[in-house]
Parts: structure tokens; sequence; C-alpha cells
């Protein structure tokens, strides 16, 4: 097996709280993760459980308290700012709301021409490479010059996503990116990651509380619960034969769109109780 | 001392204002438009006073004082014989002069601080709130004065110290809105694509206070010129300088002689001050318009308000669902239901007929709920089921008669036990509500008001709606909170909302709605922002409720799943229609209508994982902006 | 026989211009009418003291506060003229430099102690050595001997003229000497006078409440029942107190002479100060070019007093180029006309100074300087090639600023004593306060000294008259004209105007018929 | 909750040691003329030193403050130059004119704000744009304009209240309530105009929250759900607005004072200051920065009252 691209150790994330000598709040207990070149790792927990604070302190939003960040081989958890620069190259986000993740001032062309013109590329050259990211995430490439309050939720996230891969990067954190969206819309992009992954061999860590997502788009998950990862394995193995009580109780309490089988799972759910 | 007072307002239309470009903006304001119009042609006035006028401001023949207006002297002249129209074009200057440099040092003092303080917090922020509260705090006349004893009285020297002095105003809005946009999840994205701190600030954080401190500008305009005005009135100001309040010093010095001296430099006072109010108003009521259309709620879209006719983002738009085509009545008939979709079953207890809800927009109304009909019987649950922008919550508020301002049910009807209660008067929709129609909304913690104790919240309607007195009511909500799974009722019942969690604050709203043993109980997405396995819960809690008081249930939710687990029947809407009704298992086995086809299609179940979901022929209906 | 402090002590502590003192007299006696019972006299006034210690007070529009609580040695009447008051008598010496002052046997102050030789010496010790505003009106004396119970001896350095005038004003008031000591000397003041002030209802900033005196020794003084002062620093609120009944008396500029008396209230004027130029560097010292006679005439000449006081004074006043009162003994009618406006003359005496170029003249202006005086100076000095160059400070300050030296020249208005040696004392000797560049010349000191040497009035008459002539003659001033001060009054009271003051005397007042 | 208010009253005494000195130091940047305007036109260059040297004026600056700051600790701020009577007594006989006006003036502009910002906010439309129109109105004219117009009629013209001056409550109730009347209501005018702005534009916002729509869908009567609801949750920016108004109205009602002839804080702060009057300028920094400060923290609490979420421990 190859080299992990993303190696997490050990790590542990403090919040400090308002308020004269109150202790910190720890959102993240010594959590161990790590994804492969290509791979997809899904995160799933509940509110709380700190699948954000991950991807967040990944990206340089969180705090590390302590534990390593290894990034192809080299700790990034306590990169500078001119560092932590240099890695937007190598490391993109995807967030879940459409609406806030985008300037809603700026037309989508500045928006994909930030990252290309931070890195050196100039105007032409940016435009170029705009209309093919429009293309890549299937929008129309008439779409460079408006605003993001003419797209529907979905169309955003497709933006998104095209700002992400503009850099290509190895690494892009997904962070609940279809969790705000309709039903087919969700479908849809969720397709879409998938040919992005399969046509640029990039890797996603992705979260969602949605343990159904997860299973579709993973190759492994792991489960978080209150700062603490309780299962990580092989996206099969945890879903359909989860370890953790709490995993089992996850996978039940979701209802399945269908009154037949999710009348069984109740009262196989309840009969547990 | 008025405008200070408008920081929170302003600064609550930040997102607005970052939503639409501000000349846009300025120009969709008919009001302030025209005011920034006037103010513009009076400063060109003001700056080309030389060719306006051949007089000068300071000197004049104390021979021809006090004339009236005349061919010569427009507006007259002034107890020294000076020509009233030049002084009021120079004084212009100096008075508007004046009031844009103190503007332009509070604006860039305060603007400054408050980004540093709105985007790094902590120490710096303390830092800086401790000396606006020191400057808000000294009495600002006794500075001026003193600075003026100090340094002479140069009106610049006073305005930039005015300009200091209004700077934490400028402060506080800033730094509001910056630590508002700082989390912000673009600027999160701006700082992973790698752009510096400088960068972000002007890129995204100055875009977005732009708006509010031109807001803010404008009617601190008015303070500054009034304090100035007030100043020069008081005789405090430099009376060698031409300003409108030296001008109306001098006017109230010869009020028994002149008073007409009071006329012109007052108008010239009157009209700035009102342009820049109406301007500043104006800019505001265009972004609170614009931020009346809400974004969709967190996990699920549901457009609160009417949603606006945009412009469709792709070529790819289906046949069905032109946005701009269904602005009228009576357009847009191109989504079909299939037979039997606008079913009503006998003895309902609540039945929807040939309900068609509006906004209005241009010439008629934007129609968000056409001609939608259905029927709850008792005992029974329905499921109205659809993507955002279906109308399914325009059709539930609708039923409640709590559709938001301007919304208004164009035709159709809603009856329960033999009456309209879509046309009722708003005394008989009280003692309706909560007693025989009650509602569980989508999001816990905004719905329950945070300012008031829970039992407060739950006593107040039992004792309004039953009649019960302050212990009895107290013993009913009690018991409520103990019925609905709230392990110590009395703790919860002495709590404040941000005191408890989502999941028990969804239990408090279902016990509020069931506790006059309504006959219908509409619950809005009652478990969307809620996590997995509380929803689970709350979905036992409502449907073992169900079957002990044998209501009947209308439940709003995108969640098939939700569905499957709790609905008898479900009608699935579509772009404010109903395409398709059925018993659930019927439904879900067979469905008939190609867009419930391809909801169902689109789950998850079943799938193989890491494959295509949808064939790529699927009609892009996400492309289609609500 | 008049007070050199009349001049501009209200234009300093008021701020306010036009309310100066003023010089000659109208006629009769306030006689006594049967006066009405239970009237309270409400005044609203300009001013407000800064302490109610005699040793600290000031005259002009201040003497209101002071004269119901003290008596002074002598009064002066409404013509200005001194009568006898704590003094029944009084006598001056043939080299004029002694006085000996006969008191009054039947008086007490209202804290029970009798009015002695020995009180007034202590009063008049007190004053001098307190270092109040107007310390400087009895410098001439050099020491107060008790002669007897009832008699008391001033002893001068010098004669001074304008000494009796003092000594019914400030310089006179005489307060129980078992006060000097007291905390409470500035705020609660103990004489002898027809009213007490009551303290509890007096608010400082608000009002100043009187009650009479039941023991007063001059019932026909007593014409009212309480005196109330109130401060209103506001022409306006004045005037509006005055229409709706809340006041009955008050001060005013002309500017509202008109509305007044549309509304119904009885005006009267008194002759006020004389406004103009003060052109203190006659030397030459700050600005060398006001050091030629020709400048400062060429000065008199470029204004156009009759447009001034057209605009500024209403009309309300008498255009002049001297400093002196017609009511002075140093009055020469033929000067009023000394320097008409003529542009072309004063061009020719810049030409004759070798100021073909004009020059420039720093003077201060503040806010409450009419406001049409600083650009219609300026324009007309102007139009002679005179550059005028105002430097605004506040109005709180113009005064000091005025004597701070900085200036060659300044706008200022002066009341216009009944007693010319108070002008002279006041302006044009090396040591008066107003001269602020010690100007003197070999004949202005000649001129001077006959004056204080002449033994007789009429001689005295004729050496002012020239001194008045030296100062028309070679400049030193710019006078443009005497205004008529206003004074308004309600229907409730009658009133007889204070000659030699911007306000009547409390004493002045009786309620109407 | 003792530690917190006590904190923010520690607070306040270095906002009123550092207020004090800024404006100490501005007042003698130039204070050579303050001997002169005491003793008047009359003194001699001998008299103007001997005062200034009396006064203390030529000591170091910072010698001068602290004999200041150390009489103040002891509750003495020494007697004005330019008046006899000791500051406290002087400033403190103007609290109760200045407090009144302020009180009278923020109450009733609230009381009527409210009322017109939620009409303007429930009808929105043409009453919205009445309402509007006349709160702008209020904001074009200068308050003292106001003021001289509403003396000409009520005063003069039909003789209803007085035109000037203050009657203390103790002496007079009815006397006290007729001298405020004009000054408040010219006072009022202004702040309705911006308050009511404020009120609308909160009642809008709440009234779009979702609780709202919940609690009508209880039954509960639309004035229990304005008047309870509504309104408590839109008060904590408004009386952040209202705190604003009254910390103005300390000293900037000088304007109205000086037409009313009223003794109030402004005019005599105004006053000092003009003629140097330093102990009473320091004196009324002082009594401003406290009030400042208590109502701030009286607001902050009354809001943690109103709003649990933001409760303070």
């Amino acid at each position: 097996m190859s080299a992990p691209l993303l190696e997490i150790k050990d790590l542990v994330t403090e919040f400090p709280m308002k308020g004269w000598r109150r202790p910190p709040f720890r959102a993240l207990h010594s959590v161990n993760l790590d994804v492969k070149p290509g791979e997809t790792v899904g995160l799933v927990g509940e509110s709380g459980s700190g699948k954000t604070t991950i991807g967040r302190a990944v990206l340089g939003l969180a705090p590390v308290t302590s534990g390593s960040i290894n990034f192809d081989g080299q700790d990034i958890s306590r990169f500078g700012s001119r560092e932590r620069r240099s890695l937007s190259k190598d490391i993109q986000v995807v967030f879940q709301d459409p609406y806030t993740s985008l300037n809603p001032a700026m037309t989508i062309e500045d928006i994909l021409a930030e990252p290309l013109i931070v890195q050196g590329l100039d105007k032409r050259a940016a435009s170029d490479r705009i209309a093919r990211l429009l293309d890549r995430v299937q929008l129309p490439s008439d779409a460079a010059g408006r605003l993001p309050r003419e797209f529907s939720g979905g169309q955003r996230q497709r933006v998104a996503i095209a700002r992400a891969l503009a850099l290509e990067p190895r690494l892009i954190v997904c962070d609940e990116p279809v969790s705000a969206l309709d039903l087919s819309t969700q479908a849809r992009v969720l397709d879409l990651f998938l040919e992005i992954q399969e046509a640029t061999g990039v890797a996603y860590l992705f979260i969602s509380h949605d343990l159904a997502v997860v299973r579709h788009i993973s190759h492994r998950i792991a489960v978080l619960y209150h700062g603490e990862v309780l299962e990580f394995g092989d996206a099969e193995a945890v879903s359909e034969n989860p370890q953790s009580p709490y995993t089992q109780r996850l996978l039940l309490a979701s209802p399945v769109a269908d009154p037949v089988r999710q009348r069984q799972r109740r009262q196989a759910r309840l009969a547990a109780l | 001392m008025s405008t200070v007072a408008d920081i929170r307002a302003i600064a609550n239309l930040t997102k607005a204002a970052i939503r639409q470009s501000l000349f846009s903006r300025i120009l969709g304001s008919p009001v302030a438009f025209v005011s920034l119009g006037s103010l513009l042609i009076l400063i060109a006035a003001i700056i080309a006073a030389p060719l306006l006028t051949p007089f000068d401001p300071n000197s004049g023949d104390i021979g021809q004082a006090l004339l009236g207006p005349g061919a010569d002297h427009w507006l007259g002249t002034d107890s020294s014989g000076r020509d009233v129209f030049a002084r009021i074009l120079y004084g212009g200057r100096n008075t508007l002069g004046g009031a844009a440099l103190a503007l332009a040092v509070a604006s860039i003092l305060g603007v400054t601080t408050g980004l540093i303080a709105g985007y790094h917090g902590g120490k710096v922020d303390t830092g800086l709130d401790w000396y606006t509260n020191l400057v808000i705090a000294v009495p600002h006349i006794m500075v001026l004065l003193a600075v003026r004893a100090a340094w002479g009285s140069n009106i610049w020297l006073i305005m930039t110290v005015f300009g200091v002095l209004m700077a934490p105003g400028y402060h506080r809005l800033v730094k509001g809105i910056v630590s508002g946009v700082r989390n912000e999840l673009y600027v999160d994205a701006a700082r992973v694509s790698g752009l510096s701190l400088p960068r972000i600030l002007g890129r995204h954080i100055l875009i977005a206070i732009r708006a509010p401190i031109i807001i803010f500008a404008a009617l601190s305009a008015v303070v500054v010129i009034g304090v100035q005005a007030g100043l020069d009135f008081l005789g405090l100001g430099d009376a060698t300088v031409p300003t409108w309040g030296t001008m109306l010093n001098e006017a109230m010095v010869n009020l028994y002689i002149a008073p007409g001296l009071m006329l012109w430099p007052g108008l010239a006072l009157g009209v700035v001050n009102a342009a820049l109010i109406l301007f500043g108003n104006g800019l505001r009521d265009a972004l609170e318009d614009s931020k009346s259309t809400k974004r969709p709620s967190r996990r699920r879209g549901i457009s609160a308000n009417a949603p606006k006719a945009g412009t469709s983002g792709s070529a790819a738009v289906p046949a069905a669902g032109g946005s701009d085509g269904d602005t009228r009545a009576g357009a847009g008939t191109a989504v079909v239901g299939v037979p039997g979709c606008g079913f009503i079953p006998d003895e309902a207890v609540l039945s929807v007929e040939n309900l068609n809800v509006g906004y209005p927009s241009g010439d008629g109304h934007k129609l968000v709920v056409k001609g939608v009909s259905f029927g709850v019987r008792r005992g029974e649950i329905l499921g109205l089921v659809g993507e955002s922008g279906s109308g399914k919550t325009q059709t539930a508020w609708a039923c409640l008669g709590l559709l938001p301002t301007g919304g208004q049910i164009v035709d159709g009807s809603i009856t329960m036990s033999g009456r309209d209660i879509g046309s009722v008067s708003a005394r008989e929709r009280r003692g309706i509500l909560g007693k025989k129609i009650a509602y569980v909304p989508q999001e816990p913690m905004s719905n329950l008001d945070p300012t008031f104790k829970i039992g407060y919240q739950l006593v107040e309607p039992l004792r309004r709606q039953l009649g019960l007195s302050k212990a009895e009511a107290q013993a009913k909500a009690l018991a409520m909170l103990a019925r609905v799974g709230i392990a110590n009722p009395e703790r919860t019942f002495d709590s404040y909302p941000h005191q408890i969690s989502g999941g028990m604050a969804q239990r408090v709203l279902i016990a509020g709605a069931v506790a006059c043993d309504p006959a219908v109980l509409i619950a809005d997405e009652p478990t969307t922002a809620l996590d997995v396995t509380v929803q689970a819960e709350v979905l036992d809690l409502l449907r073992e409720l169900q079957h002990e008081t044998g209501m009947a249930v209308i439940l709003v939710t995108h969640n098939f799943g939700v569905v499957a687990d709790l609905c008898d029947r479900v009608a699935v809407m579509q772009l404010g229609k109903i395409v398709e009704q059925d018993a659930v298992e019927a439904l879900f086995s067979n469905p008939h209508h190609p867009y419930t086809r391809m909801l169902l299609s689109s789950g998850l179940e079943d799938k193989k994982p890491r494959t295509r979901l949808l064939p790529a022929a699927t009609p892009v209906l996400e492309e289609t902006k609500p | 026989m008049s007070n050199p402090a009349i001049r501009t002590v209200a234009l300093a502590a008021a701020g306010v211009l036009f309310l100066g003192g003023c010089g000659a007299g109208s006629s009769t006696q306030a006689s006594p009418d049967a006066p009405k019972t239970h009237m309270t006299l409400t005044l609203g006034s300009g001013v407000e003291p800064q302490s109610l210690d005699p040793a600290q007070s000031r005259e002009a529009q201040f003497v209101q506060y002071f004269q119901p609580v003290f008596d002074t040695l002598i009064r002066r009447d409404a013509a200005g003229k001194v009568q006898p008051m704590l003094a029944t008598k009084w006598q001056t010496s043939d080299d004029q430099k002694t006085l000996t002052f006969t008191l009054r046997d039947d008086v007490t102050f209202t804290d029970g102690t009798k009015l002695t030789a020995e009180a007034v010496k202590g009063n008049l010790d007190r004053f001098k050595a307190a270092g109040g505003p107007l310390a400087g009106a009895l410098a001439a004396v050099s020491s107060v001997a008790v002669v007897d119970a009832k008699t008391v001896q001033l002893v001068l350095s010098k004669p001074d003229p304008a000494l009796l005038y003092a000594l019914g004003g400030p310089g006179g008031y005489i307060q129980s000497p078992a006060n000097f000591d007291s905390p409470t000397v500035k705020t609660q003041p103990v004489g002898s006078g027809p009213y007490e002030l009551d303290r509890s209802a007096t608010t400082p900033g608000s009002q100043y409440s009187f009650t009479k005196n039941p023991n007063y020794w001059d019932k026909s003084l007593q014409k009212f029942d309480n005196i109330v002062i109130k401060p209103m620093k506001d022409e306006n609120a004045r005037l509006n107190a005055l229409r709706s009944g809340q006041i009955d008396g008050m001060i005013a500029t002309p500017k509202t002479v008109q509305a007044a008396k549309g509304a119904g209230v009885d005006v009267q004027t008194v002759p006020g100060d004389w406004q103009g130029l003060t052109l203190f560097d006659r030397a030459g010292q700050l600005t060398p070019e006001l050091g030629k006679v020709e400048v400062r005439q060429a000065i008199n000449y470029a204004i156009d007093k009759d447009a001034l006081l057209k605009s500024v004074g209403q009309g309300m006043g008498t255009v002049t180029s001297q400093i002196f009162s017609p009511a002075s003994e140093a009055y020469v009618k033929e000067l009023d006309n000394a320097y008409g406006y003529d542009v072309d003359k004063a061009k020719s005496l810049l030409k004759t100074a070798g100021l073909d170029n004009g020059f420039t003249l720093k003077m201060p202006t503040s806010s409450d300087m009419d406001p049409a005086l600083a650009p219609a100076i300026r324009d007309q000095l102007a139009k002679v090639g005179i550059k005028v160059e105002w430097v605004d400070v506040p109005a709180a300050q113009y005064q000091a600023e005025q004597q701070s030296g900085k200036y060659s020249a300044a706008f200022t208005a002066f009341g216009q004593p009944v007693v010319a040696w108070s002008a002279i004392s006041g302006s044009v000797t090396e040591v008066a306060p107003w001269n602020i560049f010690k100007s003197s010349t070999d004949q202005s000191k000649t001129l001077l000294s006959s004056i204080l040497a002449s033994s007789s009035g009429d001689a005295a008459a004729k050496k002012s008259q020239d001194m008045n002539k030296y100062l028309v003659d070679n400049a030193w001033f710019d006078p443009w004209y005497r205004i008529d001060q206003p004074y308004y009054t309600s229907k409730n009271v009658s009133v007889q105007v204070q000659s030699g003051q911007p306000v009547p005397s409390i004493y002045n007042y009786q309620p109407a018929k | 909750m003792v530690v917190y208010i006590s904190r923010r009253l520690g607070a306040g005494v270095v906002l009123v040691i550092c207020a004090s000195l800024i404006v100490f130091a501005l007042m003698l940047a130039d204070s050579d003329h303050i001997a002169r305007n005491l003793l008047g036109d009359q003194a001699t260059p001998a008299m103007v030193e001997a005062k200034q040297a009396a006064l203390g004026l030529n000591d170091p600056v910072i010698v001068q403050y602290f004999r200041w700051l150390v009489g103040a600790a002891q509750g003495n701020l020494g007697n004005s130059w330019f008046n006899a009577e000791s500051v406290s007594y002087l400033l403190l006989s103007r609290v109760p004119v200045t407090l009144s006006i302020a009180f009278g003036t923020v109450l009733i502009s609230t009381v009527v704000s409210v009322a017109v910002g939620i009409t303007a906010a429930l009808y929105r439309g043409w009453t919205d744009r009445a309402l509007q129109l006349i709160s702008i109105t209020g904001l074009v004219f200068p308050g003292f304009w106001l003021a001289l117009v509403l003396v000409a009629k009520f005063s003069i013209e039909w003789q209803l209240v007085p035109a000037t001056g203050y009657i203390p409550i103790a002496q007079s109730f009815t006397g006290w309530f007729q001298s405020l009347t004009l000054p408040v209501l010219s006072l009022t005018i202004g702040a309705v105009a911006g308050l009511s702005q404020q009120v609308r534009s909160a009642t809008i916002a709440t009234l779009e929250k979702d609780f709202v729509r919940t609690l009508r869908s209880r039954g509960l009567s639309e004035g229990s759900v304005l008047f309870k609801h509504v309104l408590r949750n839109a008060a904590p920016p408004t009386l952040t607005v209202v705190s604003l108004n009254f910390i103005a109205l300390m000293s900037g009602a000088v304007m109205i004072e000086r037409v009313f002839a009223l003794p109030g804080l402004g005019s005599i702060a105004v006053d000092a200051t003009g003629v140097g009057d330093i102990p009473i300028v320091l004196g009324a920094v002082m009594i401003s920065v406290i009030i400042v400060v208590t109502v701030n923290l009286l607001i902050d609490l009354f809001n943690g009252w109103l709003n649990p979420k933001v409760r303070l421990t």
C-alpha cells in the first residue's frame, strides 16, 4: 500500500472559553486518521462530534493543541501563515453551505480567479483555466460573469468545487458538501465528486452527518463521537457490520425510504433499547 | 445622536448589503437616487461657486445691508451687506467640507480600528473597546471647546477632532460586521485559497462593510452638520469663516430685524439633512428588501418568503419550470399531476381545495402554491413531500393562516369542521389556532422566544386558550413536558431556551403544540434540524402522540425516510403543485409521476457504493433556481 | 465723580458688547408712591457675579446683585450725582488729598453688628488689599483713619477726581465686619442694605432671591417685598421671559427694540458705550505703521460711521470722534465731527505717510461682536489699502486677548463716565489698564499732570478738553458712535434709567401705578 | 454579579481619571487668559501674575493634576474659580435640571418612538411612509429652531407654560412639569426621529423571527405577541440607542438650555470651558463620566434581564 497522503496523529484541539478562568473546551481527544492518495475517507458523526473540527484543523482554520497532522510526510499542524499559504496548492476545501461560502459580491470569475492569481497566473491564463474548470463541473461557460445569487444551491456548490479544483490539489476537505442540497441535487453533486476523483485522482476527506452519503462515497469510514474516533475502517465493514454500539444505533436511526423495511428497522431499533 | 442609533440596524443589513452591488442598490431605490442626485447637484454648485456668483462671500457694502432678494443679490444681503447667495455657496464649502473632513477622519480611524478589533478580537479588541468607551464618555462639546481654547478656532482642526470623537461609532459598526464576516465561510475559503490577510481584508471584508458605512456616514453627517451649526449658533465657532452655522448665528442676532435671514441657511441645512437622511433610509430600505429574500435554512431549503423571480442560471431549464413564467395566476401549467393527485378523502378533518397562494409581484401575484387540493382524516398522517421551492411550507402556513407579510390565499378554500378557515377574521382564527389546529416548526431553537422561560411560553397559551388558572396551567404544562419524554420537567420548565438542547427544544415545541388537544397538527420538517438519533426519538414521540389522541397530522418534509417511517398517505409537490398523491406503500412501490420516480431514484439506498446515482440524461432539476 | 470701571466690565464679564456703562443722567429722583404690597421685582440679567463678596464685585450690570444687600457710603442718584447714604456728609480738603466722611449712627447690619467708622475703615482696607477686579478704584487712597465712632478720613497719595463716584459703587459697599473672615463671605453676604439674600431660595446659575430687611433705616428705598434676579445670558431668552411675564426688567440690544415695542414692552434708553477701534500701538512698537499719526487719522477717515450706526446700532446713537461723554467736562461738541467719512482723504494721508501699498493690521474678533462689524470694518479699511486680519478668539477670552499685547488695535466698547478723569485713568494714563502699550508723549504727560494740578473744577474742565483735543488730533482712538443703551420693563413696574450704568440701580424701580 | 458590577465600576474610575486628565491637559494648553478673565479688564499685569500663582497655574501640569486628583479622591472637588461656590454644590444643583430634561426626553421619546416604530413596522405601506416622513421632518429642523417656535406660541402667545427657567420639583410639581414641557418637547421631536426608525427596524427584524409565527400558532393575542414577545426581543438594540441619546443629552442639550435659560450641566460646562474654570470643568467631566458609566451599566444589566442569553455573571 502506498504511504498515506494525510496522517493525523493524536490530534487534540481545544477552544478557549469565554469568561474568566474557564477551562478550555476540548473538541477533539487524540484523534488518529489517515488518508491515502486518491482515496475517500468519510467522517461521520452527529453535531458536536468534532468531525468539522478535524477538517478545519487540517485546513489550518482550527487550532492544534497537541498531536500532529502530516501531509505528504511533513507536519503541517504548526505551519505559519506563509507556509500555510503555500499549502493551498495541495489542500483545498468545499464547505457545507453554498450560500455563504461564495462571496456574494464577487462574480464567479473573480471567485475562481482568486486562487489562481495568488499563485501567479496572469489574467489570460487564468481565464482559460476558469473556462475549463466550469466545464469540468458542468456549468455553462457564460456563468463566469455572473454573481452567485443568480445560481441555485447545487450550482453554487459546483462553483465551490471548481474553486477547490482550480489549483489541482491532492486533497480536498469536503465539509458536509451535500447536506444543504435537495435530494436530486445531492445525487448529481455526489456523481460529480466521484467523476472528478476518477479523472484526477484527488483524495477526499469527506465529512457528513449522513451515514448513507458517507457510505456511498467513501473507501473508508471513521465514526466520531464526542471528539473521539469510535471506529475507523473499510466502508463496507463499518456500515454493514458496525462494531461500536453507537454506530449501530446511528445506522438504525436513519429511516429508509421504504415503508415496509422501515417498519422492520424501527421495530429492531425499539427492541434494542 | 440619532445616528449612533442606527448602528445596529445597519449592521443587520450587512449580509444583504454584500449580496447586491452597491451601485445597483442605489439605482434601485428612487428615493436614494434622487437624494444622492440633489446632494451632488448642490455640491457641484458649491464647487462652482465662483462661476455662479460674482460676489465675495466675505465682503459687501454695509450701506447695502439687509436688502431683500433682487436682481443683483438673488437672495438679498446680510447685515453687513454681503451677498447671501454667495455666502450660501461659499459657506457650503466650509460646512460640507468640514463635515466631510470629520466624516473622513472618523471613518478612516473607526474603520481601521474596527477592522483590527473585529478581525483579531482578543486583547486588541478589549483595548480598543476601552478606548472607545473613553471617547464616548468624555463630554464632546467640552473637548471641542477646550481644543478651541487651546489651539484657536480653526474649523478644520475642530472638525478633525470631532472626527476623532465620532470614530467610536464607526469602530463599533465595523467591528460588529467584521466579527460576523470573519466567520463567513467565504473568508475561510479565501484563506484556504492562499490569500494573504491584507488581501482578505481588502477583497472580502471591505466589500461587506461598504454599504453600511455609506449609510452610517450619511446619517452621521447629519449629526456633524448639526453640531457644527450648533457650535456656531452658540457663538462658539469661528465667526470670520462663512458657514451655514455662522449665517444662522447672524440671523439669530438679527432675528427681529430681518427674520428672513434665517430662511436660506436654514433651508440649505434642511435640504442637505433631508437628502442625507433620505439617501441613508432609501439605501437601507433597498437592502432590507433584498434581505427579506432569505436563504434556505441550514440543512434543508425552504424559501421563507416569496421567492423572487430570478434569472435561470443554466440553459438546462426543464420544460416544467421556467421560473419567469409563473408570475401570473393561471400561467405555468407545465407541471401536470397524475390522476388522483388532488384527492380529498371523505370525513376529512381538514380539507384543502384548489388552494392558490401568491405574493404581490409587479402587476399581479406570483403564485407559490397553485391549485393544491388534499385532505386529512382523523387519525391519519399525511406526508407533504417535495424539494425546496415546491410550496409545501407555504401550503402549511396557509392552512394555519400564518403566511408571511404579503402572502395571501388568492383562491381556494381550507375547510375545517364545515367552516372555511381560510377567510375567518383574525379574532376567530386565534380561537382556532392552538386549539383546533396546531403547529410544530422546523428549527427548534429559533422557534422559542429566547427571552422568556420555557414554562412561561407553555403556560401563556394554555391560560388563554383553555381558560386555566395559573396553577392549573402550570400543572398541565409540567404534565405535558413529562409526556413528551423530558426527564426533569420542573427543571426544563424553569429554563431559558438557550439552556436546553435542540432535541429537547423540539420536544418542548411538540408539547406546546399538542397541549390543547388539537384536531390537526401541522408539523413542518419537525426533525430536519436534529441529529439522526434524536430524529428517530422525535418521530417515535409524534407517532405515539398521534395514536393516543387520534389527531390528524400533516407532515411537511423532504425526507422520504421520514415519510416511510411515519405517514399513512403522501402527497408529492413540485413547483407549487401536487403531482401525485397515494397511500404510502403504494407510492413507494409504484410511483407514477416521473418526478416522484426521479426523487425516489435519487436516494442512496440499495445503490452500489461509489457508482453513478443518476443516468446522465436525467433532467437537471436543480438548475432551476427557486 | 465717576469710575473708569464702568467701561468694559460688562463687556468682559457678560461677553456682550453692547451692555456697557453710560454717562449723562435723566432728571428727577424717583418719588416714592404708595407702594403696592407683596410685590416681587424679578429682573433678568445678562451676567452672574463670581462672588458676592464686595471686595470681588464689579460695576455695571453686576451692581443689581449687590445693591439689595449692601448700602454704599454714598449713593449715586439716577443722574449719576453723588448723594448721602451711609455717609450723611463729606468734606474734601483744599489740596484734594483728604476726604472726611460723617456716618449715620442709626444703622445696623442684618447680623446685629452696628455700623461704625471702624467698620467702614475695615471695608475700605479690605477692598484695597483683596486684589479684586476693581481694587484699582481705591488706588489713590493711601490710608483710612478713624476719627471718631462716626467719622472716617481718607488720605490720598494724589488727587483722584473719580474717587467719590467710586465710593457710590463697589468701592463703597459696606458689609458687616463680622463677616470678613466668614467662610461663606462669598456666598452669604451680610450688609445693611434694604434686602437680605435668601440663600435657600437662591440657586447659582438660576436665580438670586432677596427679601426685605425688616429693620432697614430708609423704608422709602424698599419698594418691593422681594427682589429676584435671574441670570439669563441669551437676549432672546430674556425677551421671551419678559413677554411672557416671567421677569419685569431686562437689558437689551438695539436689535430687539422694534420687536419689544411691538410687543407692548416699555423701552427706555440711556446713553451707553462709545464704540470704535482703540489704536493701542501709538508708538508703532508692534505695527510700525500705526506709529504715524497720518495712518491713525486715515483710519478715522476710512470708516463710514453713519452706515455702521444705521446697520449695527439700528440708528440708535450719535456719531462721534471723541471718547468723552457729552455729560462730562471734557466734551467738545465740535470734536464729534472731527473725522467724517472721507476715503480720498484717508488715501492721501496714507500716501503722505509713505504707505502707498497699505499695510496689514491684525485685530481680534469674537462671535459676540455683532456679526456685521468685522466684515464691514475690513471692507472699509480695504478701500483705503489697509488689510485687516481678523483673528477669531473665543468670546469668553475676548477681553483677555484685547489686553494681551498681541494686537496693536482692537474693537472696543467703553462706557462714557460722567467724570472725564474716569475715562482718562482707564485708557489714557500710562498705568491705565487699557493703555496696553503704555502710550505716552511729552505733550500727553504735561496735559495729564495739568488736569490733576488744577485747583478749580473749571480749570480742570478746560485742561480735560485740551486732553480731548489732543487725543482726537493725534487719533489715539477711532470712535464711531455713542450708542443708546435700551432697557426694557414690563407693565408691572416703572423704572428710571441710571446715568452711567447700563442697567438701573435697584432703587430706581417701583411698582407701576 | 457583584464581581461583575465592581469590575465595571472599577473600570469607570479609570475612565474618570483618563477623561479628566485629557481635558485637563487640553485646558492647560493655553491657560494664560484664565487669571485675566477672572480679574476683569481693570487688572494690572502684576495682579494677573499674582492671581496665576495663587491658582497654582505656574506649577507643572502633573502636579496640578495630582493636586486635583487627591482632592477628588477625598471627595473634595474644590471651589469654582469664577464663582465662590464649591464645585460639588454648583454641579449638584444642576444635576436635577439635566437629569429631569434627559429623563423626560428619553421617557417621552421612547414611548412615542415605540408607538410610532411599531405602527410603522406593522402596517408598512403608506402608514410607514407617512410616519417616516414625520420623523425625518423632526431631524431636518434644528432643535433650537423648534424651541424658538414653541416658545413664541406656547409661552408668549398662549401663555400656557413658562418661557424660561427651571422650577425644582420639591418646590412645585406643577411648576416643575410646566418648566420642563417646552425644553423636553423640543428635544423629543429630534430624538423621536432617530429612535422610531430604530424601533421600526428592530421590530421588523423581530417580526420576521420564527418564534413569532410559532407564538401566533398557539392562538396568542396579537397584543400579547407584540408587546410581550416582540417588544422584549426588539428592546436591547433600542435600549442601547436610548442610552446613547441619554449620554448625548448630558452635555449636548446646551443649545436648548440657552434658549430656555435653564441652569443645566451643559451650559455650566460650556461656560466653564470657555472662561477656563478648571475645577468646574473637571467636576463636570467627572459627573458626566460617572453618569455615562452608570447608565451603561444599568442598560447592560437591564439587557441581561431582558435577554437571558447575554446575561452576565
